[in-house]
């Protein structure tokens, strides 16, 4: 009962939230982010409460005799509650420095509060109507966010995305309606029950449209093409809560359709899903490195991510297929893990971006560099953030990469070769994507934080407000405690996983994972304590045996030219022309260099070096469809050609084809 | 029964003092008034005949649930472009571009327009509710051609020739249909349709047939069904914006009103599938040509007639599905778009005349030069295309679920394919209407606005509708719930 | 009854012969000898409803005769032709196709009429033609108005749709009073149309725009009006 | 003696290195310098002093320290010349991929800090490189994993059955490529040059100099012998003592020391007759032995050994 109160506590302080910017836009704008702040916190005591597996009817109101709005939670929605609530409080947190001089302040505190209120509104809803109601909303108030500073190019990324998702919601429609035809029942439990009257094909056909329709929302290629252009156009502290949780909400469909509702379907569908999560790793990670824009690449680092979250999903249910439960449960863990680690570090590096781009009023890494000196803070947490990405232990993402190598080695254990090849071969996918990760944040951090300042405004950078580095601070600090502490973690989350798998993992230990079925774990705890003291130690006996430390300060090695200056840094092209090169034939990059000559061909003025990476599935999916239908369209034009006789002509051929076909 | 006659007697009083003054404000009020009367006393006609229906004039007009339902569409519209008139025409008075005389005019025209409309959905006597649209048309048409430059006389010329030819063809099938009710009842044949629905089920079925072909096509075109939609884009885009929201909300559902209780008759005698079928063809085909011509437009006012048209289609979907949740759909439907719909048209008339054009790629940053009617402008394109948590996703949810209980897969996929294209056309051109920078100097034009009476009054109902759009989007009144029903019940029989 | 027989062959004659009218229609080449064969055509309609006004000494129908009479064969025919000579039209006809072939397309017309309604209404007593005769008036009225160019020949090709929609009431209902008051009230309300349709048409000599090859406002480009 | 085995990678590296470099001089010709020269300059380097770039931020200052530990911390984790130790539960060998993987990061970093172009040039070639090659050794590891039933290095090594499994032989051919290209050697990169055009390795350090260098260098060392001693353990564990008894470390010390000098061999021998490929040849070497990785994972699902 406590648990509803808490509930209701929490939905009036985001609506109140909603409100009041409304009614005093200026002087009341910081309670748009103090109500959030509390709320979320709420919400996280209620997901905590769904997280100890009490399903719970929050509430039901009719919209018709047909339609109700049914709101139900169970550990499922729990786990996906507590990481929005998590992100939500940090993310408010930072938005009070964050939006202090913003243009319309009042209309950003609306849409931020209703926008986290769609998102919980669908990982609660309890049946088909609420659930693409509250779904919907959230596509229209993120749209609206994309779109926020109304500029032409953010307005065309905003309508790609929302054409994406609606064509997406279809598909979900669709899923739905299919179901509810082949069960009579509208709400998610009833359809559960009577999950077994539903014909193999049909639940195929499931399958495939909510793997469309979820995917689109979720990211993977090659549904993702919104996501790159739709994500850097909103506002940092949104791009963050999009990336952070609401590409998430597409994964808690995918979950609550195909591994709740479904059921264990053929070895095909969980295969499917990894081939899925590793071409979206791979090819995401590989279009991320050649970015030069900060939020872009993120951006397309969230895709990879989702892949990864899928590696596990898909690793999971092939083993579901195969009987072995405790090892799926492991897969789903590897996947949740993922889930909520992404959920970390890609909300605390969209909100370091967030502070760069404040800082530098530039979103070009090329016009960054040196900033490490500037907004030292911030360089920090946006470390901490990118160790956590490239899965380097004593971090997060490394556990939930560990775990997701386990998964895809336990699937050799499955019964078709299939499953036997592509899951070894898709974790050396994830492998390769570890490795571009890394060269991706060494690319980032590197050209835009160290070195020296390549334009005038990294040069008078300075470091942002507290509240902005309390929200990063908040999320480095969770990113460290669910890197060394996995064993809790895991606990916390352990009843949703049974309730998807029907099976437990039990980690055993506070800082290790063990697994009994393989005889293998890893303790993050120990090997954080060791290296620690080893650093220590090292410090301590260079000290010792190297005496005392003598430094020249000079300038770097110039080879002997007078002079380093910033633009003679290695740039962030540079930096990723060889892996461009070895991967041509995946980038079809094209190369443009034109020299201009002072004197040919002895003296060159100046050579200007271009090179542009075609964006395969714009260029030869997308576009094709869109040009037929618009051709199509040009063509039905000619009916309203303004001819009365010709209207005329149309009722009576009309009435003559009618008399023909139907007296 | 008096209170019926007083409902239809008071738009032509309005109208006869709107003509008889001389004073713009005069006029103005003298409209608003006899709008405000007039929904006044629909509210106790319609509440009294929800319990039975009324006959009066010898059974030649009568009220049932349905034309009850009707009858408030057309009144709640008739009373929003009542008041929008007020802020748009007296921005055209004070623009120079029209003087008093013809405002008088103007209004006369449009109460006498709402009058018809009036009496043709309270007409039983079909022969009646024939003449009732004919007028429709007559008076309309010279609404149409109200600025009367080349474009807007002719759109009404090819208005009025259109319609009447395809409403020679509805005559036809009238006179089928009363020969048809002769031949049951020896002799003297009927036009009453509550007589011809007791006799339906006697009458030769190729007779009924042939008569509802012949109905179809005759009131199709007033509905506006592709592929004899012709007039209509013409018509909206030329018309002044108030009377093309009285079009759209209003004239349009009376025309479909006749089809449905054609189609009651026609279900009596041939089954539900007949009609059903039929309905259901044309409204597939004028969604999808709908859906073309939204998607590569031009001119905002034609693409919203375009949508009026994918709409009748939705609604004549609904019917041709039928079962009690395709009608009811069908029904709620009708509702819905008659709010959406003249909203869109409002603020669509704002930004036309802050930009005094209606093509699209002349219309820059609409959002930076009118804040609050384009963001309200902006969510009725989404709400139009089916969007939640706006009303007509509900109805449009509600069709695709009677479409999948009957198993009409094929229904269901055009419709879902017609309705994704058409919200790609719509939010494109919206998109670029609203965003990016503006292209005529602004400064909070809209705030500066504000202080004056009439732009209140317009931006006042603009953002009532848009509130009603929202709300009937997550919750169905118990008294609509209940009309709703009396209707479904009325169409489908016990 | 064997009156009746009779009656029903009289009126298939003069029913045959408005259909004749119709077709006439097509192959003339002048106005004026359009606006001729409309008055035949009215007149013919007025020889139908006389003569079970006669048989049957029925009030209503002698009113009814008289007026058709009045409107349809007198008042709309004297108007059309001061028109004809008021407005200096070329007094061609100016069809988009040739006569040949709208010739054909009216036979095809009729042909479809025939075969659809063969197993639909069947009306006894009064005559076994003039129901599909009168729809196919109305049909080859239409073809007449869209293949025809000048806005006159459209009201006259609307006129013939409104005659055979008249001919359709009466062959049905063999002149139920109901249907020749519904008739007459039609006429006014076309008399009304014509009267807006001239408006209108002066309106355009004012843009000095001929109406019926105007295409001002279509899809295939932007609209003028903006 | 099992928990401190780590010691033996940290104090023989160099010699091995030195071992390489003095076949190495032979097999040229040469006389060559003593084995023990790595100790020498190791020695040296920690007493001069270091020149700074005022560029460079903390990271140029941690990093060395990051990579000397991250490595440390590897070797803790490889069992050595026995596979009972207590530190095997802190982490399998994926584990170790990664834990090698954060001295590669940071030393990127660091080559990119102060702001040169041979630096950017070193880690980002660097990159190229470990992208190639992280998903060869992923494979080979897999299928020695899938075959032991575990990825625990120390369960891996006591598996004697699986010696000399076909699979295994494509493995290990494709784990030695892999070898040679992270520990920066001929055909791949050259470990004795300073030519900027095609260093890799050096590049990176090159803003290094005193003890930095020195913790910098002796981190390599290590790393090489511990790549060493994961091929020993994962393919040729034979030898390899399974608990704490002396007679049996001993034996186990003298087979792991004969392994490492013929590994030294092979080295030194695939160094002196291959010559350096150019950057962008590098990745036809590193895909054919990827598709050698991927030949020994199919063999392994067909004949199943």
């Amino acid at each position: 009962m406590t648990s509803m109160y808490i509930y209701y506590f929490g939905l009036l302080l985001f609506i109140a939230g909603a409100i009041i910017p409304l009614i005093y836009p200026q002087k009341m704008k910081r309670f748009a982010y103090i109500f959030p702040t509390v709320g979320a916190c709420a919400f996280a005591a209620f997901g905590m409460y769904l997280l100890f597996d009490h399903p719970l009817d929050i509430s039901a109101v009719s919209i018709t005799p047909l339609l109700g709005f049914v709101f139900r939670g169970d550990a499922i929605s729990g786990f996906f509650i507590l990481l929005i609530s998590i992100l939500t409080f940090s993310v408010s947190v930072y938005s009070m420095g964050y939006t202090k001089n913003m243009a319309n302040k009042g209309v950003m505190g609306v849409l931020f509060n209703t926008f986290i209120l769609s998102m919980y509104a669908v990982i609660l809803s309890g049946n088909v109507i609420t659930f693409l109601i509250s779904w919907e909303t959230m596509s229209i108030i993120s749209y609206l966010l994309v779109t926020f500073d109304r500029e032409e190019e953010s307005a065309s990324a905003g309508l790609l995305y929302a054409i994406m998702t609606h064509v997406g919601t279809a598909f979900i429609l669709t899923a739905f309606l299919l179901l509810y035809k082949y069960t009579g029942h509208m709400d998610f439990a009833g359809i559960k029950e009577a999950t077994n009257d539903i014909p193999a094909g049909i639940k195929t056909i499931v399958f495939v449209f909510a793997v469309i329709g979820f995917g689109t929302k979720a990211g993977i290629v090659p549904l993702h093409t919104w996501l790159p252009r739709a994500h850097p156009a909103a506002p940092s502290n949104i791009s963050s809560l999009m990336s952070g949780v609401m590409i998430k909400t597409g994964i808690y469909g995918i979950l609550r359709i195909v591994v709740d509702i479904l059921g264990v379907g053929p070895e095909w569908w969980g295969i499917a899903i990894i081939v899925i999560g590793a071409m979206s790793a791979v090819l995401g990670i590989l279009y991320a490195l050649t970015e030069n824009d900060m939020k872009r690449f993120l951006a397309y680092s969230s895709i990879e991510n989702i892949g990864i979250i899928l590696l596990g999903i898909g690793a999971s249910m092939v083993l579901a297929s195969n009987g072995l439960h405790t090892l799926s449960a492991i897969a789903m863990t590897a996947g949740l893990y993922h889930t909520l680690n992404h959920t970390l570090f890609k909300g605390l590096l969209f909100l370091g971006a967030g502070s760069v781009v404040h800082a530098t009023h530039s979103k070009n890494m090329e016009e960054m560099g040196g900033l490490i000196k500037l907004m030292p803070y911030t360089a920090f947490f946006f470390l901490i953030g990118s160790v956590s990405i490239c899965a380097l232990p004593l971090f997060n993402g490394f556990v939930s990469e560990w775990l997701t190598f386990q998964a895809l080695l336990f699937d050799f254990k499955s019964a078709s070769a299939v499953a036997k090849l592509i899951a070894p071969m898709s974790g050396a996918a994830l492998a390769f994507t570890g490795a571009m990760a890394i060269a991706c944040f060494v690319k980032v951090f590197g050209i835009s934080f160290l070195g020296m300042p390549r334009s005038q405004h990294a040069e008078n950078a300075k470091e942002t407000s507290t509240s902005m580095l309390a929200g990063m601070g908040f999320l480095s600090l969770f990113c460290l405690l669910t890197g060394i502490f996995p064993g809790h973690t895991i606990k916390l989350f352990s009843s949703s996983v049974f309730l998807l798998t029907g099976a437990d993992y039990s980690s055993s230990g506070m800082g290790i994972l063990s697994m009994r079925e393989i005889s293998s774990s890893i303790s993050p705890l120990s090997l954080f304590i060791v290296m620690i003291s080893l650093f220590i130690a090292a410090v301590f006996l260079v000290r010792i045996f190297g005496g005392k430390r003598k430094i020249t300060y000079g300038n770097s090695w110039d080879s002997g030219i007078p002079s380093l200056t910033s633009r003679m840094q290695y740039t962030a092209t540079a930096f990723t022309n060889p892996i461009r090169v070895t991967f041509k034939k995946i980038y079809l990059s094209k190369r443009h260099t034109k020299v201009s000559y002072a004197l040919k061909p002895y003296f060159a003025k100046a050579i200007e070096y271009r090179d542009d990476i075609t964006p395969f599935f714009e260029k030869y999916i997308y576009q094709p469809v869109t040009d037929f239908i618009h051709s199509l369209a040009g063509k039905v034009k000619h009916l309203q050609s303004g001819d009365l006789h010709l209207y005329l002509g149309y009722i009576l051929a009309t009435l003559i084809l009618l008399l023909i076909f139907w007296s | 029964m008096s209170g019926i006659l007083l409902l239809l007697f008071i738009p032509i009083i309005t109208a006869i003092l709107c003509y008889s003054s001389y004073n713009r404000r005069e006029i103005e009020y003298i409209n608003l008034i006899g709008a405000a009367i007039m929904a006044i006393v629909s509210i106790f006609v319609i509440s009294a005949s929800l319990s039975a229906p009324i006959f009066f004039f010898l059974g030649m007009f009568f009220i049932d649930a349905l034309s009850a339902y009707i009858l408030s569409i057309v009144i709640i519209v008739s009373v929003a472009v009542a008041i929008y008139s007020v802020n748009y025409m007296g921005r055209e008075f004070e623009n120079r571009l029209i003087n008093v005389k013809e405002i008088r005019h103007f209004y006369a025209l449009l109460h006498l327009f709402i009058f018809t409309m009036l009496l043709a959905v309270v007409s039983n006597n079909i022969a009646i509710f024939w003449m009732a649209i004919e007028s429709t048309t007559i008076v309309s048409s010279l609404l149409v051609g109200f600025d009367k430059d080349k474009a807007s006389v002719e759109a009404s010329w090819k208005y009025i020739i259109l319609c009447t030819v395809s409403l020679i063809f509805g005559l036809l099938g009238i006179f089928i249909i009363y020969y048809a009710s002769s031949t049951v009842l020896v002799g003297d044949g009927t036009l009453n349709w509550t007589e011809l629905r007791e006799i339906a089920h006697d009458m030769p079925p190729e007779t009924l047939k042939l008569a509802f072909l012949f109905i179809l096509v005759g009131y199709g075109a007033k509905a506006g069904f592709a592929p004899i939609h012709n007039w209509l884009p013409d018509a909206y885009s030329q018309a002044p914006t108030p009377v093309s929201a009285l079009l759209t909300g209003a004239l349009s559902k009376c025309a479909f009103l006749g089809i449905i209780r054609f189609a009651i008759l026609g279900n009596e005698c041939l089954g539900v599938s007949y009609c059903g079928n039929l309905l259901m063809l044309f409204g597939l085909v004028s969604m999808g040509v709908a859906s073309a011509f939204i998607l590569v437009q031009h001119n905002f006012k034609r693409l919203l007639a375009y949508s009026s048209i994918e709409h009748i289609g939705i609604m004549a979907i609904g019917m041709g599905i039928g079962g009690f949740w395709g009608i009811y759909g069908s029904l709620l439907h009708m509702l819905n778009h008659a709010i959406v719909k003249p909203l869109l048209f409002f603020t669509v008339g704002e930004v036309k005349s802050k930009y005094h054009t209606t093509l699209i790629d002349k219309v820059k940053g609409a959002m930076f030069v009118l804040p609050v009617t384009s963001t309200i402008m902006l969510l009725a394109a989404l709400a139009i295309t089916g969007t939640p948590p706006f009303s007509i996703f509900l109805s449009e949810f509600t069709i695709l679920k009677a479409a999948v209980d009957a198993g009409n897969w094929v229904t269901f996929s055009l419709f879902i394919i017609f309705a994704a294209i058409i919200f790609a056309g719509f939010l494109r051109n919206f998109g670029s209407m609203v965003f990016g920078k503006p292209n005529i100097d602004h400064d909070g034009q809209e705030k500066k606005e504000i202080v004056k009476k009439r732009n209140k009054m317009g931006l006042g109902i603009i953002v009532v509708m848009a509130v009603i759009m929202l709300v009937l989007g997550l919750h169905i009144p118990g008294f609509l719930d209940e009309i709703l029903k009396s209707s479904v019940k009325i169409i489908a029989g016990e | 009854m064997e009156k009746s027989f009779d009656l029903s062959l009289v009126n298939d004659f003069i029913s045959v012969g408005i259909l004749l009218t119709a077709i006439a229609l097509n192959t003339l080449e002048r106005l004026e000898s359009c606006v001729k064969a409309y008055t035949y055509n009215s007149w013919l309609l007025f020889l139908l409803i006389l003569v079970p006004a006669v048989t049957t000494n029925n009030p209503h129908l002698y009113v009814a005769a008289s007026l058709t009479l009045a409107t349809k064969g007198i008042v709309i025919p004297l108007f059309l032709r001061k028109i004809v000579y008021q407005q200096k039209l070329v007094h061609q006809v100016q069809p988009y196709i040739s006569n040949l072939l709208s010739l054909t397309l009216s036979g095809i017309l009729i042909t479809i009429v025939y075969a659809s309604l063969s197993k639909g209404i069947s009306v006894t007593g009064f005559s076994n033609h003039a129901l599909k005769i009168s729809i196919a008036v109305i049909l080859i009225g239409l073809l007449i108005m869209i293949t025809r160019r000048k806005a006159i020949t459209m009201v006259v090709g609307l006129l013939f749709m409104e005659n055979g929609l008249f001919l359709t009431g009466f062959s049905l209902t063999s002149g139920m009073p109901v249907i020749i008051e519904l008739g007459i009230l039609f006429d006014v309300l076309m008399c009304v149309i014509i009267l807006g349709v001239f408006i209108i048409q002066i309106r355009h000599k004012f843009y000095s725009v001929d109406l019926d090859k105007s295409t001002t406002i279509h899809d295939q480009l932007t609209t003028l009006k903006g | 003696m099992e928990n401190i085995q780590f010691i033996i990678i940290i104090f023989f590296s160099p010699l091995i290195q030195g071992i390489i470099k003095k076949l190495k001089a032979n097999f040229q010709g040469r006389v060559g310098s003593s084995i023990f020269q790595p100790y020498y300059d190791l020695m040296r380097l920690f007493k001069k002093e270091m020149v700074v770039s005022h560029v460079t931020s903390w990271i140029f200052r941690v990093a060395p320290y990051i990579v000397f530990v991250s490595t440390t911390m590897a070797a803790i984790m490889v069992p050595v010349i026995t596979t009972k130790s207590t530190y095997s539960i802190t982490g399998d060998i994926i584990v170790l991929i990664y834990v090698f993987a954060i001295g590669k990061f940071f030393m990127a970093l660091a080559a990119l800090d102060a702001g040169t172009a041979f630096g950017g040039e070193g880690s980002s070639r660097e990159m190229m490189v470990s992208i190639l090659v992280e998903p060869m050794i992923m494979l080979c590891i897999f299928t020695t994993a899938i075959a032991a039933g575990s990825t625990n290095l120390a369960v891996i090594a006591e598996q004697h059955n699986t010696i000399l499994t076909p699979s295994h032989m494509l493995a290990f051919f494709a784990f030695m490529i892999a070898i040679v290209a992270d520990t920066g050697r001929i055909p791949v990169d050259n470990p004795d040059t300073h030519l900027e055009l095609t260093m890799i390795h050096e590049g990176m350090l090159l803003e290094y100099s005193g003890r930095y260098l020195a913790l910098m260098e002796w981190a390599h060392y290590m790393k090489q012998m511990l790549l060493f001693t994961i091929v020993v353990d994962m393919f040729f564990p034979l030898g390899i003592a399974y608990n704490g008894g002396m007679s049996e470390i001993a034996v186990s010390f003298a087979a792991y020391g004969i392994k490492m000098i013929f590994l030294a061999c092979v080295m030194s021998i695939v160094e002196s007759t291959r010559a350096k490929l150019r950057v962008f040849e590098l990745p036809s070497l590193l895909g054919g032995s990827f598709a050698l990785a991927v030949l020994s994972l199919l063999t392994l699902i067909m004949i199943g050994r």
